[in-house]
């Protein structure tokens, strides 16, 4: 049993980065879809379930896995072609693995950190492997042999290379303002309040180095608007031009991976990580009963809002009918086990692992929102010229960021 | 004379942080978003291929057609203007005698890759014969392999047009 | 047509007038004209006979005589009526005279320009002789006398 | 020398030169059809009518010569008019057939409508009907609709050939070019007047809708069916997804060796690039690599008693190479000839019918005659540069470097290397003029040209410039290199 | 009015036979020949002001001096090659005094030192030809021509049948013709120089010019000088045919009022009033009747008329003729008769005849207008010879005084 719980940390942080992947591309297509009043995905089905298009994802994880796998024969260097995907894929994944979920947790008095790697110097694990992922970037564009690819390349590193210095300071600043470089002890700095009412939030706190961190997040992640490298319009797809099949799955699916860590981290040091504003895990261990009774009361919320949606607009087809009431079972059921879940845990006054739930739920929200803000800003803005992310990270983000470590160390320096 | 000198809008504070330019652009995007999701059926959506489209005009370019005289014989002369006219050089002609003695020159073989092809419509504005005409309503191409995506003289004269006027207008 | 041979005369009418040409491509016309008022028209071995006497190319005798609309190059058994058409004689109502001349199919009908008896019109040429003031009336017993023509 | 001015811009030209001609020669913008270099004016087509200062009318070009403070016009407005409105007349009896057309794109009509017209056509009345598409003998078509009656091709036949096949037929409008009757164009040169044609009246039947003018390429080359050596214009192209084809040889101007003409058989003779080998590297009659036979021939070259046999059709460089190769292995070079008395005349046919037997003599090259029969008695190896008078008497070693199929294919080793289309050289004609063909920069070359080949087995790194200087003192009189590739020069004989 | 000159033995009975001629002072001129220098015809000929009559009225004493200058043997031809419409005064002076001209050839050649003399006739005259040929025949006969005649001086007369091409009526189309090829005008000499007919200088003359050399060495040049109005000198057989009561040809002096020539001589118009008059053969244009009143027959109030005398045969025409018929008539032979040469005589006379159809038969549009002049324009001195030139001036005529029909015949657009 213990073996199983400890494993828990490891499987949410697979959760969260690798299983998060075809939710978010699903999330993707769906949602730049309702913006541009299109459906998006929505025919694969297994079974007529469709999940709100959710298997077309799953189908093309699947076709990624058995398309053939074609080595354009002017790769030189074949060993660097194949290792590129991968640097990227394992530097993505790793930066995932020091988010904290939520507080830690006892069992038999046993106690266990819900995080994947129990280190304390998280923000720097997480600056090392996210830097870590142009390599495979470079990597792949050098060893393409390919026009396209190592212009896509030179553009990343020379994005990644801007924009790591104002990340770096901005994040010094939140290290200044928290007094950690421990992702836990930001947490918990988080949950006080500041100027009496505000949640001593990142966000609240800082909001010049939250405005820089978004942006860098952005051009870290290769995201839009900072996508020219692989702006498909100028040099067909950048640095995985010549990779195909699963290799470029795996590009593919290190760019997602690398977009939820750089959510994960914006959830915890911007948005208070796993914990509700005001309350922090003592609060819930004292009023657990109350937590509970809130979440559940959430959760039949949100479920009877989508059932309701559901009714409404899923019409597609005649079996959409069937569909839907398959549908509201689950929901149902799903609900019923968070109800019951909730029952048990507070009447066998298992409180740690209750609140670890809470929190990882409250996790998954914040995490899923910015998610959601992510692709919101892609299908909103228009990409940003090479010149002009160039000139955007040294002359505008740079010296802010540096003005604000120093007004953050006045500041903090003066407090004490 | 004729070129007006517009001056570009003087930078002020509020363009110059882009905040109001990036959350009107955020708004506008976010209230489509909502709008579509609380009513996904009016976004006007043709379930395709249940439902055909209706709205296919005679302008629209779909799969090539050679058209035919009002004799029956094909009205392509073989002058290759298409095919150089075409950017993608999707355009196959080998040209041969004419012995019908409707006219002198006629395509011996006339292959479009249609692979290759990116329906641009320049081929048919640079017809002088009408012999090559994109209204066959067809936006669908679909084949097994790639040598069935080689259209060739028989196959693109089989192709009726949707909108009438099968014959070719040429003089 | 086993041949063409330039009569004894006509071989002496050359030799003359080789004499008085300055050379002997100007004596291509004679030579046309003897062919064709021997033959009645200009056939191809006559030509190529020509042009052994001449020294010419053959070529030169076509793109001449194709040149002048008096040259023919088939023969014609019917009578031939060339109709003036020029201005003079259509004011004097030859298109009368043609209408009529229309009908008969036993002639061979060409109108021509001006044959110089714009003062006598309208009037047509039979056989290369002149007839003039003419009327429908006129012109039909002239044709029908055939023995005449 | 007089300065005449041709739009207000000074010109100096000999004097009482054609008008028509300075102008061409000076680039000058000057429409006309009947004038051509090689034939004179005829003055028929009153293209090339100008504007000159103190004549009341339009003259034409051709027939007017300059005099010194000459003041032409060709393009003030009236004179644009003017040729405006007599292209139109041209045009008024044309078919306007351009699609089915093989001269669209090297026509004339279409090129001065372009300068001059681009209007809609108000030609309402029917046009004149005549007969197209006439075999004429000699590969050549005759469309007579499409004929403006420049008589270029009539004054060809009287005047250069003086065989007078050709013959204008009948007056004014109706008036057309035909073959005398009872004659075909039989002479060797007919082909020119598809050439001269300057509308698409005569066209070629040997080329006749095989491919758009506008797709080819044009090469400067050499023609190489006779040792007359005929400047050409190679055209080529590749079409999309296949390999280079040669369509059509075209005479290339060059007054020091053919003028304006080639002959129909030279002017054929382009099949011959079409069928070169296909296979590249043979060794005894399997496919191999270049760098083994190359190998194996160096082996051979050191251990065997060689004999070398070259065609008297490679080229100046070529050879020098070759005999650089005889002197590092120390054997003798023989090459042979064929001499067709038939096929030889006083105008553009020589009856040798290699091409740079010239330069075989120059460099001492030993000619195939029984000492060669009797020298391969004591040799072990034969190399045979695309000789057709190779023999083999006995199972014996044998190299060969074939641009065509060989043959003893089965029993020797074969290089294959690039025939003249794809490569560059200098050639000596029979009258010690030596030329230059170039390569064509657009065609991608899969074979080694026998430059390549030569150098490797040397282990010599000469281009086509550096092998020719170095010999240049010895055999060529000095002259430079630059200078061949620019215009023909004459070594005399 | 009517004047006897050249025409003065046209009324004797078979005047074209020599016995005939001889008893009416024939060949008087020649039997005294060598009582004259060659210099002196010359001048006579330059001071009688005699203009070629053939249609461009040029001095003949010009054209002849021309010669006189020019080096190597000397060729006369007599241009017999009458195929304008409208004209037929050459017929008759070889029809009724053939011997009038061998004797004004034999003059001609004498004072240019020529021994060649030929005469081009048009094919068509095939009855002309023969009488001339007796005549010429006959003048050997008696010794006027030939290796050795009566008068001292070798000369041969040559006739040369043409086959029917208008275009030979032009001197170089006619020289080309005479040398055994198609007859296409030769390109212009830059500078003034007779004509060549085989490289050898050569002096082309009209058939009435030359018959008119006798009565002026007979007379003396003064005589000549004082017939017509100057610069319009001497007498011309001009012909009258089309819409009068009695067509033919009668000499005249120059001067005389056109209106009167018809009514008097012409007899008059056949229908009720003139129309308008063709002024010299129809390469001439039209005039109206309202400038037909006022006009006499001289060459400068023709020309000031903006018509030219040409050779002097008018045809009339009265208040019932369609112009557009008569323009198509003129304009289809101009057509028929275009050598091919140069592409605006080729390609426009063909155009604008087959435009006048278009008129004819009732698809005309206001645009065809514009198209018959602007190939009158485009055929106005672009061209080797006059002969598209003289399209254009007919066109031009006809528009000119006569659009309104024209237009009428325009289909209306409804």
């Amino acid at each position: 049993m213990s073996i199983f719980l400890t494993l828990i940390p490891f499987v949410l942080a697979l959760l969260f980065s690798l299983a998060i992947v075809p939710v978010l591309v699903w999330m993707e297509r769906r949602i730049a879809g309702l913006i541009q009043d299109r459906l998006g995905p929505n025919r694969c089905n297994v079974g007529g379930i469709r999940l709100g298009g959710l298997i077309q994802s799953i189908a093309d994880v699947v076709k990624l896995f058995f398309k053939e796998e074609i080595h354009p024969h002017f790769i030189k260097n074949r060993f660097y072609y194949l290792v590129a995907p991968s640097l990227s894929f394992i530097a993505a994944f790793l930066s995932f693995m020091v988010i904290p979920f939520g507080d830690n947790y006892n069992y038999d008095g046993l106690n266990f950190t819900l995080q994947a790697l129990d280190v304390d110097l998280g923000i720097l694990w997480f600056l090392g492997f996210a830097g870590l992922g142009v390599y495979g970037i470079i990597l792949a564009g050098w060893a393409s042999s390919s026009k396209f690819g190592i212009l896509g390349s030179l553009r990343a590193a020379s994005q990644v290379i801007s924009y790591e210095v104002a990340m770096s300071l901005a994040i010094l600043s939140f290290v200044i303002s928290y007094g950690s470089i421990d992702f836990r002890v930001m947490v918990q700095a988080q949950s006080e309040t500041f100027l009496w009412v505000l949640p001593s939030w990142g966000v609240v706190m800082q909001p010049v180095a939250t405005l820089i961190l978004i942006v860098t997040a952005f051009a870290e992640t290769n995201r839009a608007p900072f996508d020219a490298a692989e702006g498909e319009s100028e040099i067909v797809a950048g640095y995985h031009t010549e990779y195909g099949a699963m290799k470029f799955g795996l590009f593919f699916v290190a760019e997602y991976m690398a977009m939820a860590a750089s959510s994960a981290l914006m959830v915890t040091i911007l948005f208070g990580g796993y914990n509700l504003p005001y309350i922090d895990s003592k609060f819930m261990g004292e009023h657990l009963a109350f937590m509970a009774m809130f979440f559940v009361l959430m959760s039949s919320f949100f479920t009877f809002v989508l059932i309701r949606w559901i009714k409404k607009n899923n019409t597609y087809s005649s079996v959409s009918k069937k569909e839907s009431k398959i549908y509201y079972v689950l929901l149902l059921g799903f609900l019923g086990f968070i109800a019951l879940g909730f029952t048990y845990l507070v009447v066998f006054q298992l409180s740690s692992l209750a609140i670890a739930l809470m929190q990882v739920m409250t996790f998954l929200l914040k995490f899923i929102a910015i998610l959601f803000f992510f692709i919101w800003v892609r299908w909103t803005f228009p990409r940003f010229r090479y010149d002009q992310t160039q000139k955007l990270g040294w002359n505008l983000l740079l010296p802010l960021s540096i003005a604000n470590v120093l007004v953050t160390a006045i500041v903090v320096v003066g407090a004490n | 004379m004729g070129i007006k000198t517009v001056q570009r809008p003087q930078k002020s504070l509020k363009h110059s942080l882009y905040i109001s330019a990036l959350y009107g652009g955020l708004k506008t995007t976010i209230k489509k978003f909502t709008q579509n999701i609380s009513d996904i059926d009016s976004i006007p959506t043709i379930n395709y291929p249940e439902q055909q489209p209706s709205d296919i005009t005679s302008r629209y370019r779909g799969v090539h057609r050679l058209t035919k005289r009002a004799d029956d014989t094909i009205s392509c002369v073989a002058c290759f203007m298409c095919a150089t006219a075409c950017p993608s050089k999707c355009i196959f002609i080998e040209a041969t005698q004419r012995t019908d003695g409707v006219d002198e020159k006629m395509p011996r073989t006339f292959t479009i890759d249609m692979l290759e092809c990116v329906f641009c419509g320049y081929c048919v504005e640079a017809c002088p014969c009408d012999a090559i005409r994109m209204d066959s309503g067809i936006f669908t191409l679909i084949a097994k392999q790639r040598e069935d995506f080689l259209y060739d003289k028989e196959k693109l004269l089989s192709i009726k047009g949707a909108f009438g006027n099968e014959v070719s207008n040429a003089k | 047509m086993s041949g063409y041979t330039f009569s004894a005369e006509n071989l002496k009418e050359i030799d003359k007038l080789l004499k008085r040409y300055p050379s002997k491509e100007a004596l291509t016309l004679p030579i046309l004209w003897m062919v064709q008022n021997d033959l009645g028209y200009l056939s191809n071995i006559a030509l190529r006979e020509a042009s052994k006497i001449l020294d010419m190319p053959t070529s030169h005798f076509y793109s001449v005589a194709s040149f002048y609309t008096m040259f023919k190059f088939k023969k014609s058994e019917k009578v031939f009526v060339e109709l003036c058409k020029s201005l003079s004689c259509e004011l004097n109502n030859s298109d009368e005279l043609y209408e009529y001349l229309k009908t008969r199919d036993d002639i061979e009908l060409v109108r021509v320009e001006c044959l110089g008896s714009c003062g006598s019109s309208p009037m047509c040429a039979i056989n290369g002789k002149y007839h003039e003031n003419l009327n429908i009336k006129k012109l039909d017993t002239i044709l029908g006398d055939k023995d005449a023509l | 020398m007089v300065t005449i001015y041709v739009n207000n811009k000074p010109i100096i030209c000999k004097d009482k030169e054609l008008l028509i001609k300075v102008l061409k020669e000076n680039d000058i913008f000057i429409p006309h059809f009947c004038y051509h270099e090689s034939l004179g004016a005829d003055g028929n087509c009153r293209m090339c009518l100008v504007e000159i200062e103190g004549s009341k009318r339009p003259q034409i070009a051709c027939d007017t010569f300059v005099y010194d403070g000459l003041r032409v016009h060709t393009k003030s407005e009236s004179i644009l008019e003017t040729n405006k409105d007599i292209l139109e007349l041209e045009l008024l009896s044309h078919p306007v057939d351009c699609p089915t057309c093989d001269q669209a794109g090297e026509c004339s009509l279409q090129n001065y409508y372009m300068e001059y017209g681009l209007y809609d056509s108000r030609v309402s009345v029917a046009k004149n009907k005549k007969d197209k598409a006439l075999d004429l003998g000699s590969n050549i078509m005759l469309d007579q609709e499409r004929c403006v009656l420049c008589m270029r091709c009539v004054r060809f036949c009287s005047d250069i050939t003086k065989t007078d096949e050709l013959v204008v037929m009948g007056r004014g409008n109706d008036s057309y070019i035909t073959t005398t009757p009872f004659m075909r164009l039989s002479n060797p040169y007919a082909m020119n007047v598809i050439d001269l044609c300057p509308v698409g009246a005569l066209t070629s039947k040997d080329f006749r809708f095989k491919q758009r003018v506008w797709f080819l390429d044009s090469t400067q080359s050499i023609c190489h069916a006779c040792s007359k050596n005929c400047s050409i214009f190679i055209d080529h192209n590749a079409q999309k997804n296949q390999n280079d084809h040669v369509h059509r040889f075209r005479p290339r101007v060059n007054t020091m060796v053919n003028g304006h003409f080639i002959c129909d058989e030279g002017r054929l003779s382009y099949k011959k690039a079409n069928e070169t080998r296909k296979n590249d590297f043979i060794m005894k009659s399997r496919i191999s690599t270049y760098e083994s036979i190359l190998k194996h021939t160096k082996k051979l070259l050191q251990s065997e008693n060689a004999i070398a046999l070259v065609s008297a059709s490679l080229s100046v460089e070529q050879m020098l190479l070759v005999k650089e190769l005889s002197e590092m292995y120390l054997f003798d070079v023989y090459y042979d000839y064929k001499e067709d008395e038939k096929f030889g005349d006083d105008f553009l046919k020589s009856s040798i019918k290699e091409s740079n037997l010239y330069t075989a003599k120059l460099l001492d090259f030993k000619l195939v005659d029984k000492p060669y029969e009797e020298s391969l008695i004591s040799k072990s190896l034969i190399l045979n540069f695309n000789s057709e008078f190779i023999s083999k008497p006995r199972p014996i070693e044998m190299i060969e470097f074939l641009t065509h199929e060989g043959k003893f294919e089965r029993s020797s080793s074969i290089f294959t290397y690039e025939y003249f289309h794809n490569d560059m050289g200098l050639l000596i004609n029979s009258d010690g003029v030596i030329s230059s063909y170039k390569k064509s920069s657009k065609v991608k070359s899969e074979k080694f040209t026998l430059l390549k080949i030569l150098n490797d087995l040397l282990d010599e790194s000469y281009t086509n410039e550096s092998i020719y200087e170095k010999y240049k003192e010895l055999f060529f009189k000095n002259i430079p290199y630059s200078k061949i590739m620019k215009q023909s020069q004459r070594l005399g004989l | 009015m009517l004047f006897k000159n050249v025409s003065a033995r046209f009324e004797i009975e078979n005047s074209n036979s020599i016995d005939v001629i001889l008893e009416h002072n024939g060949y008087e001129m020649v039997k005294k020949l060598q009582e004259f220098t060659p210099e002196q015809i010359i001048q006579e000929v330059e001071k009688s002001g005699l203009r070629g009559k053939g249609g461009g009225g040029a001095l003949a004493g010009a054209k002849w001096r021309l010669l006189e200058k020019a080096k190597g043997k000397k060729y006369i031809v007599i241009n017999a090659d009458e195929s304008e419409p409208g004209t037929f005064k050459d017929r008759s002076i070889i029809e009724k005094d053939p011997h009038l001209l061998i004797e004004g050839i034999i003059l001609t050649a004498y004072a240019l030192n020529s021994n060649d003399a030929f005469i081009y006739i048009r094919g068509e005259y095939q009855e002309q030809a023969k009488i001339l040929q007796k005549a010429i025949d006959e003048a050997y006969e008696k010794g006027f021509l030939g290796d050795e005649t009566i008068h001292k001086y070798n000369i041969h007369l040559t006739l040369h049948r043409g086959a029917g091409a208008y275009i030979c009526g032009e001197k170089s189309a006619l020289l080309e013709s005479l040398e055994g090829k198609r007859g296409h005008p030769r390109l212009k000499p830059h500078t003034p120089s007779p004509e060549y007919f085989f490289n050898n200088p050569t002096l082309v003359n009209n058939v009435e010019t030359i018959a008119t050399i006798p009565s002026i060495i007979k007379n003396g040049s003064s005589f000549y000088k004082n017939l017509g109005v100057e610069p319009s000198c001497g007498s011309m057989l001009f012909g009258v045919s089309g819409h009068v009561n009695k067509p033919g040809i009668y000499e005249c002096e120059f001067g005389v009022s056109m209106l009167d020539y018809i009514n008097t001589l012409g007899g008059g118009v056949k229908g009720e009033s003139i129309k308008a008059v063709i002024t010299g053969g129809v390469s001439t244009g039209v005039i109206p009747f309202e400038i037909v009143k006022d006009i006499k027959l001289t060459y400068e109030d023709l020309r000031k008329a903006g018509s030219s005398l040409g050779t002097g045969g008018m045809i009339v025409m009265n208040e019932s003729t369609c112009m557009v018929k008569a323009l198509k008539n003129i304009l289809s032979f101009y057509h028929d008769e275009s050598c091919g040469q140069c592409t605006p005589c080729r390609e426009g006379t063909f155009w604008v005849d087959a435009t006048l159809d278009k008129f004819l038969d009732g698809s005309a549009t206001l645009e065809d207008i514009e198209i018959l002049k602007s190939n009158s324009k485009i055929m106005n001195g672009k061209t080797v010879c006059v002969f598209a030139p003289s399209v254009s001036t007919v066109i031009d005529s006809f528009l000119k005084y006569f659009q309104d029909e024209f237009i009428a015949k325009i289909k209306v657009d409804v």
